[in-house]
């Protein structure tokens, strides 16, 4: 087979070398990580975006590891879905060049090769976990990601870090425990681990009990890994105290992790198709998922750490992105809108998100704070940054033309397709209370004068520079314009396979 | 008092949990049952089929080399993450500025311990390497030889403390070997790639039939001895890091 | 007959983790893990898991329990603090 | 086949089930570290038991062929999972350990009650 | 009817959007940012202009440009109507830039004020030229975020106390409205704006009902219908040039703007009068009228009363838009211009009064007609035409609005009742300035004439005549009241 025919797997290979060789170069040359893991990276998502196309011109592709026919051996299974796997890689680009200078600058020396290595396991991860076919190998791939996302939070060693990332560790074993528990379960009544597999035989499985707890339990973990109401007490620690690259990684990618095993769970082996009704648990999903987002705006809303109030709209973002997902339409008649909204803010959440953080990042990098109060006029100071950050804010609260709105009027388009009017409007207001808070930012920034305890600041090096830029860029260019259809166009035909249409 | 009715509640709720989980097991099939799905629907290719496909007379050892390898290899790789994840938390012991808990214990280590120590690690390691290498016919294989290897090594340093143990292995061995079990993954794997074949294929069309067994063999040789190196190392590493008390 | 034999060490599991949880001492509390796991290494010996129950006792039994104890030694035996 | 009966077949996974619970009940009252991260390891296990337990079969040997005569074996396929499943167990736990070992150097306590204070 | 595709609706606001940017970029440099702001307002009049006898003709210049997601698209559509809009807007921001020149002398970041002036009113001609909802709430959207830096831009307390409160309503506004048109496009499966409707009855009465209230209530914040009224009077506190360009120009006119469309573009009239919340909305307009001028009957500072009036002013054009006959709607569209045209005025002579004197409150303003005798002339001239007395435009509105409510069937008498105590009102609380003015010797007694800068005399002249001759010559070819028929017969066809 030709090269490109094994791109599947190169894709979660290549970071994973980097990330075995990083601790070997930085023992001989400390300057070598960042480059080598930017080398790295950059093959990376070039393999990701071939597959992207691929994938985009003629459909899933499937890559069996070690030549074994699924069931029998570990499938890897690259549809549209596992496209993000490039946006995983590309970011992870734009995070490691950010980050140069932040290691450099507040990690000890002996730390940056872990510090590179860590990154780069995550996302070896987090790549996996998107592309795997197979149940319990996704299971291994969370593992990968979230254990390096621990050990990430507390790297800085600061005060309060370990805490955080104990915190972080404990709920994330314990949800990871329950997908195992699930997996187990699931196991015991199709006797196979390949997903689409196991579909097929949960359809003839008689047992809807088990099957049942197995859904609850992956639900469960999965929500606990994306955040979702109830179990989103780990999250604002987790995200405020890490190192701003790392919250910009956790907080743009790693939460999605949670929101893609939901996918593979409930339209991969659930299915439409399966005995199972998954729509009580869609309900039940769908006010959890609104709850969320009223409580994660409501809670931002009274912060005055910049980086807490980033954590807390991620949560209520992912309600957003649940709430879509929850309201997807089983039945032939109606189209996919909220499915097709909820998926294309993945991306868009990962991007804005990962552009809030990183211009977070450059601030305090620059300023040694965090507190808005303490940032006034810093608008004056670092126009870029600050500009950079102004669109990332409007664009998290979906006003037009920026990639924000797009998903939000699908989402609320879905909601009152399926009835449930009370939602769309919830999700509009909601959006309305995101930008009552972010007015604060824009406020302090640009209309006060400057404290004199920033008077001295200067815009933050190039090399912070060009990712934020990138991203800002982005957000304004996905939003509208003939640009602004290609994910809904890349995405549509990934929610129709989902509901197997 | 509060605290207790609270603890009262979680006792409640968690039986509840488990009734919910009973009703699952009642339904799950009959445990031990030959006629269960789990025994006909994938495994018996791997039991007919396993040992010739798999090249291992330990099915067990078939599967997590050949059928599942990928998973394998995913495992090594969160050991290795374990490790720099202990090392991103605490930082690596340092000979000069570090002493293990030995050094510092007010108590004074025995002569037979030490003696008894002496003696035995060899032959522990002794018995971690048939380990490794006789895995794929008997129980055992990379990962149990390296974790008593990694246990030996670790009696070593209680006994003998971190100075003593840690000059054995100097950093620039023992880097490169934690990361040996990833590497070795990666490198069996790229050689079928090499072929044109998926990765970690491990039966290679073009040679003869003994050819083709001796090269597979080879490999899961490479890879055993590579989980078994890396995993005892990591073991001594995460132990080390954590049982470092800095001389101040 | 093996399962009545399983029955007794199933219960015994039962017996250890409960008293996991009653030891206020870590230290006996981490010995009583450590009998824990190479009870659940038996039960896999008996369910005819000759390498899992390896592993079991050099990891769950072996290499978990040193990491407990040196935890305890590095900060503390008591339960409350 | 009446409920009980079929939970005395089961009854691996019964023991499972009850160690799960214990695992999660110890991890929600105790307020000590170390004693939540034992009660997440007896959760693992008892999580492995219940996937062993679906491997195996009535007098069935270990999955080592020594012969070509056809006796019946156990499943190895859960035994192979659960070898990853113990992988992450204890690295986990060396993690979580390292973890507590700075916060005791930071906060003096493993107490997650007092631990609160901190925040 | 005829269509014809042009660049030109594009360059309207493109205009003044490169203008903003320019501003931004070279704004510190006095003589600049004033080269930009005019040469920019120019221009677009002119291509402004250079439209309007087309459209005259009742033809339409659509402009298709980005497409957003599926379904929804940004595309340029200009009707009688939204030229009529634009005119009003482009013209006035002439006259309202020169005024600011003059009056923002010394004032503090002059560059990001300029700017976001420009961008406001650029943001105001995309909403006239709108050619689907989705289009129009992107604008109105844009026209909210940028008018918030003009009216905090003094950044004290208060005026940052009054930019949160603007915000809030208006965004809460535009939350509903986006709601609305996510409905609209679930039930018509377009939202593009038809010139008769795009909705018809059989989506349901009550949901359509529910729409249309939703509308209303939405962009009934921007147009101050009581009681969403609330931030505009708070918004005050902004310099003179911006509380003109909110009450006289951008903000509130697009709200009523919006409502039209949402009249006859959206429901369209046939399907109103089936539904009936015509009169309804007719007599939410009446209450605000009649309370609004109580309101600005107990006000002293002037330029709260001021506000008031603009409250009670608009509600005209929104009565008119309800009475749903060509009189009536005539009465509306002419309105906006009538309306925008006295309440710049007023705005302007608050603004020289407060610049030259200093003083803010009306009980102060004796003899303030002795210091500034052609200001005050002004205001009185744009008084009487609040008054709706003859030979001032006030005249023209009031006659059609009249007219209009007496064809309805049956004839609304309540609203000829309302209209008729409305002038009552307006003349209880414009008359007492004047008198105050030039009958009251001022209280420390010198009557030395001192003007204004000729910069913020020469608009309030302008202005002045215009209303006149707004009453004047109804029957030009060229007066804006023929582009409001043209417009009329686009509904009622």
């Amino acid at each position: 087979m030709k090269l490109t025919d094994q791109f599947p797997i190169l894709i979660i290979e290549v970071p994973l070398i980097a990330a075995a060789l990083m601790p070997i170069i930085g023992h001989w040359r400390r300057k070598w990580c960042m480059p080598f893991a930017t080398l790295a990276l950059s093959i990376t998502s070039m393999i990701g975006y071939y597959l992207m196309l691929a994938v985009n011109k003629s459909g899933p592709i499937s890559y069996h590891v070690g030549a074994w026919k699924p069931p029998f051996g570990i499938e890897i299974y690259f549809d549209h879905i596992a496209a993000f796997a490039f946006i995983i890689a590309l970011f992870g680009l734009l995070i490691v060049i950010f980050s140069k200078n932040y290691a450099e600058h507040d990690l000890e020396e002996e730390k940056i090769p872990i510090f590179y290595t860590l990154v780069m396991l995550t996302l070896t991860g987090m790549i996996g976990f998107t592309v795997t076919g197979d149940l319990f190998n996704l299971f291994v791939f969370m593992e990968i990601l979230s254990l390096s996302g621990y050990a990430l939070i507390a790297i800085s060693g600061q005060m309060l870090t370990a805490m955080a990332s104990f915190k972080y560790l404990l709920v994330g074993a314990i949800s990871s425990l329950s997908v195992l528990f699930g997996i187990a379960f699931l196991y015991s009544i199709t006797g196979t681990l390949n997903m689409h597999d196991m579909a097929k035989m949960l359809e003839v499985a008689r047992a809807p009990h088990v099957a049942s707890v197995a859904l609850t339990l992956f639900v469960l973990g999965f929500s606990v890994k994306a955040a979702l109401f109830p179990l989103h007490i780990w999250l604002p620690d987790a995200h405020a105290l890490a190192p701003s690259p790392v919250s910009a990684i956790l907080s743009g990618l790693t939460v999605k992790m949670g929101i893609i095993g939901m996918i593979r769970i409930f339209f991969v082996i659930y299915g439409v198709h399966s005995a199972i009704n998954v729509m009580p648990i869609m309900e039940i999903l769908a006010w959890m998922a609104a709850a969320t987002i009223v409580l994660g705006a409501f809670f931002a809303f009274f912060q005055n750490d910049i980086k807490m109030m980033l954590a807390y709209s991620t949560i209520s973002n992912i309600g957003y992105i649940v709430l879509g997902l929850s309201m997807a339409p089983f039945d032939k008649s109606k189209v996919a809108y909220a499915l097709v909204g909820s998926l294309v803010h993945v991306f868009n959440h990962a991007m804005i998100k990962v552009l809030l953080f990183l211009c977070a990042g450059a601030i305090i990098y620059r300023t040694g704070l965090r507190k808005l109060s303490d940032l006034q006029g810093i608008g004056k100071k670092m126009p870029i940054t600050l500009a950079a950050m102004s669109i990332g804010v409007i664009s998290i609260v979906g006003i037009p033309p920026t990639c924000g709105f797009t998903c939000k009027w699908f989402i609320a388009l879905g909601a009152m397709e399926g009835g449930k009017s009370l939602f769309a409007a919830l999700l509009l207001f909601g959006a309305l209370f995101i930008f009552a808070y972010y007015i604060k930012i824009l406020n302090t920034a640009y209309f006060r004068e400057p404290t004199e305890a920033i008077a001295n600041v200067k815009e933050v090096p190039l090399s912070m520079l060009i990712p934020i830029v990138i991203l800002a860029a982005g957000c304004l260019v996905l939003g509208a314009g003939t640009l602004g259809y290609v994910p809904i166009k890349f995405i549509e035909p990934a929610a129709m396979a989902l509901l197997g249409r | 008092m509060n605290k207790k009715v609270q603890n009262y509640f979680v006792l409640i709720v968690m039986l509840l949990c488990w009734a919910v989980f009973l009703f699952a097991v009642a339904e799950m099939p009959l445990m031990g049952d030959p006629g269960n799905i789990t025994n006909t629907h994938v495994v018996p290719r791997y039991l007919e089929k396993g040992v010739e496909e798999g090249g291992a007379p330990n099915i067990v050892t078939g599967i997590i080399l050949n059928y599942r390898g990928y998973d394998t290899s995913g495992e090594v790789t969160v050991i290795f993450t374990a490790l720099i994840g202990v090392l991103a938390v605490l930082k690596r012991e340092n000979i000069k500025k570090d002493k293990s808990l030995v050094e510092i214990s007010p108590v004074k280590t025995s002569v037979i311990v030490t003696t008894v120590v002496k003696f035995l690690t060899p032959l522990i390691i002794l018995f971690a390497i048939y380990m490794i290498l006789h895995g794929d016919v008997s129980p055992g294989g990379g990962f149990q030889g390296g974790a008593i290897t990694g246990g030996s090594i670790i009696a070593f340093t209680l006994t003998f403390g971190l100075l003593a143990t840690m000059r054995k292995f100097r950093l620039s061995i023992r880097i490169p070997l934690e990361s040996s079990a990833v590497l070795a993954f990666i490198a069996s794997g790229l050689v079928a790639m090499f072929f044109g074949l998926p990765f970690l294929t491990f039966l290679i069309p073009g040679f003869g039939f003994h050819t083709q067994e001796l090269i597979r063999h080879a490999l899961f040789i490479i890879i055993e001895i590579g989980i078994g190196v890396a995993t005892g190392i990591i073991f001594a590493s995460i132990f080390a890091a954590m049982g470092k008390v800095s001389k101040e | 007959m093996v399962w009545h034999l399983d029955l007794v060490l199933l219960l015994f599991l039962v017996a250890t983790a409960i008293g996991v949880y009653r030891t206020k001492d870590l230290l006996g509390a981490a010995i009583i893990f450590s009998a824990y796991s190479l009870t659940m290494a038996i039960v896999w010996q008996q369910l005819s898991a000759p390498d899992l129950a390896l592993t079991e006792a050099a990891v769950g039994a072996g290499v978990t329990t040193v990491l407990f104890l040196i935890t305890i030694s590095r900060t503390t035996r008591r339960e409350d603090d | 086949m009446t409920f009980l009966s079929k939970l005395g077949t089961n009854f691996n996974y019964v023991i499972s089930t009850l160690l799960f619970v214990i695992g999660l009940y110890t991890i929600i009252t105790k307020p000590n570290l170390i004693k939540k991260f034992m009660g997440l390891n007896i959760m693992e296990t008892s999580v492995f038991l219940a996937i062993v337990s679906i491997g195996a079969v009535r007098d069935g040997k270990a999955p080592i062929v020594e012969s070509a005569t056809k006796v019946q074996y156990v499943n190895p396929l859960p035994q192979a999972l659960i070898l990853t499943g113990i992988v992450v167990a204890v690295s986990t736990t060396a993690l979580a350990l390292s973890l507590m070992i700075k916060l005791y150097e930071q906060c003096g306590t493993l107490n997650a009650d007092k631990l609160k204070e901190f925040e | 009817m005829q269509e014809v595709v042009d660049i030109r609706p594009l360059l309207a606001p493109a205009i003044s959007i490169i203008c903003a940017f320019l501003i931004f970029w070279k704004g510190e440099n006095t003589f600049l940012r004033r080269f930009f702001s005019l040469s920019a307002a120019v221009t677009k009049w002119i291509i402004v202009l250079s439209m309007f006898p087309v459209s005259l003709k009742g033809i339409i210049f659509t402009y298709e440009l980005l497409p957003f997601a599926p379904g929804i698209s940004l595309n340029l559509r200009v009707d009688a109507l939204g030229m009529f809009f634009s005119m009003v807007s482009s013209t006035l921001w002439i006259i309202t830039t020169v005024y600011a020149i003059g009056y923002m002398e010394g004032e503090h970041a002059r560059k990001r004020f300029f700017a976001f002036f420009a961008l406001c009113v650029s943001t105001t001609v995309g909403i006239a030229y709108a050619g689907n909802l989705f289009t129009l709430f992107i604008f109105y959207e844009m026209l909210t975020i940028s008018t918030y830096p003009l009216v905090i831009h003094k950044e004290t307390p208060e005026a940052m106390k009054a930019g949160r409160k603007y915000l809030f309503y208006t965004l809460t506004g535009g939350a509903v409205i986006l709601f609305a048109i996510v409905m609209t496009f679930y039930l018509a499966k377009t939202t593009t704006l038809s010139q008769n409707g795009i909705l018809s009855i059989e989506h349901g009465v009550h949901t359509l009902t529910l729409l249309f209230a939703l509308f209303i209530a939405g962009f009934g914040v921007k147009a101050a219908i009581m009681p969403f009224h609330g931030w505009l009077p708070s918004a005050m506190v902004a310099p003179t040039p911006v509380s003109a360009l909110l009450h006289a120009v951008a903000v509130v006119k697009a709200g009523v703007f919006g409502i039209i469309r949402i009249v006859y573009n959206v429901f369209g009239v046939s399907l109103m009068k089936e539904l009936g919340v015509g009169p309804i909305l007719g007599w939410v307009a009446c209450i605000t009228i009649v309370c609004a001028s109580i309101m600005a009957l107990l006000q002293d500072e002037f330029k709260k009363r001021l506000a008031y009036s603009t409250v009670s002013q608009l509600s005209y054009i929104v009565l008119g838009a309800a009475i749903l006959n060509p009189l009536g709607a005539l009465g509306a569209i002419v309105h906006i211009v009538n309306q925008a045209f006295m309440k710049i005025t007023m705005f302007f002579v608050a603004g020289s009064i407060a610049r030259k004197t200093g003083k803010k409150n009306i009980s102060e303003m004796q003899g303030i007609g002795y210091k500034m005798p052609i200001t005050m002339a002004t205001f009185t001239v744009a008084s009487v035409g609040m008054m709706g007395l003859p030979a001032t435009a006030g005249f023209i509105t009031k006659w059609y609005l009249l007219n209009g409510a007496l064809e309805m069937k049956p004839p609304q008498i309540g609203f000829v009742i309302v209209l008729l105590l409305s002038s009552f009102l307006n003349a209880s609380y414009f008359l007492p300035i004047v008198y105050r003015a030039y009958f009251v010797k001022p209280l420390d007694g010198d009557i030395a004439v001192g003007e204004a800068h000729w910069t913020m005399l020469v608009p309030c002249i302008i202005c002045a005549l215009y209303i006149v001759a707004l009453g004047l010559f109804t029957d030009l070819p060229f007066v804006p009241i023929q582009l409001a028929r043209v417009a009329v017969e686009q509904f009622f066809r």
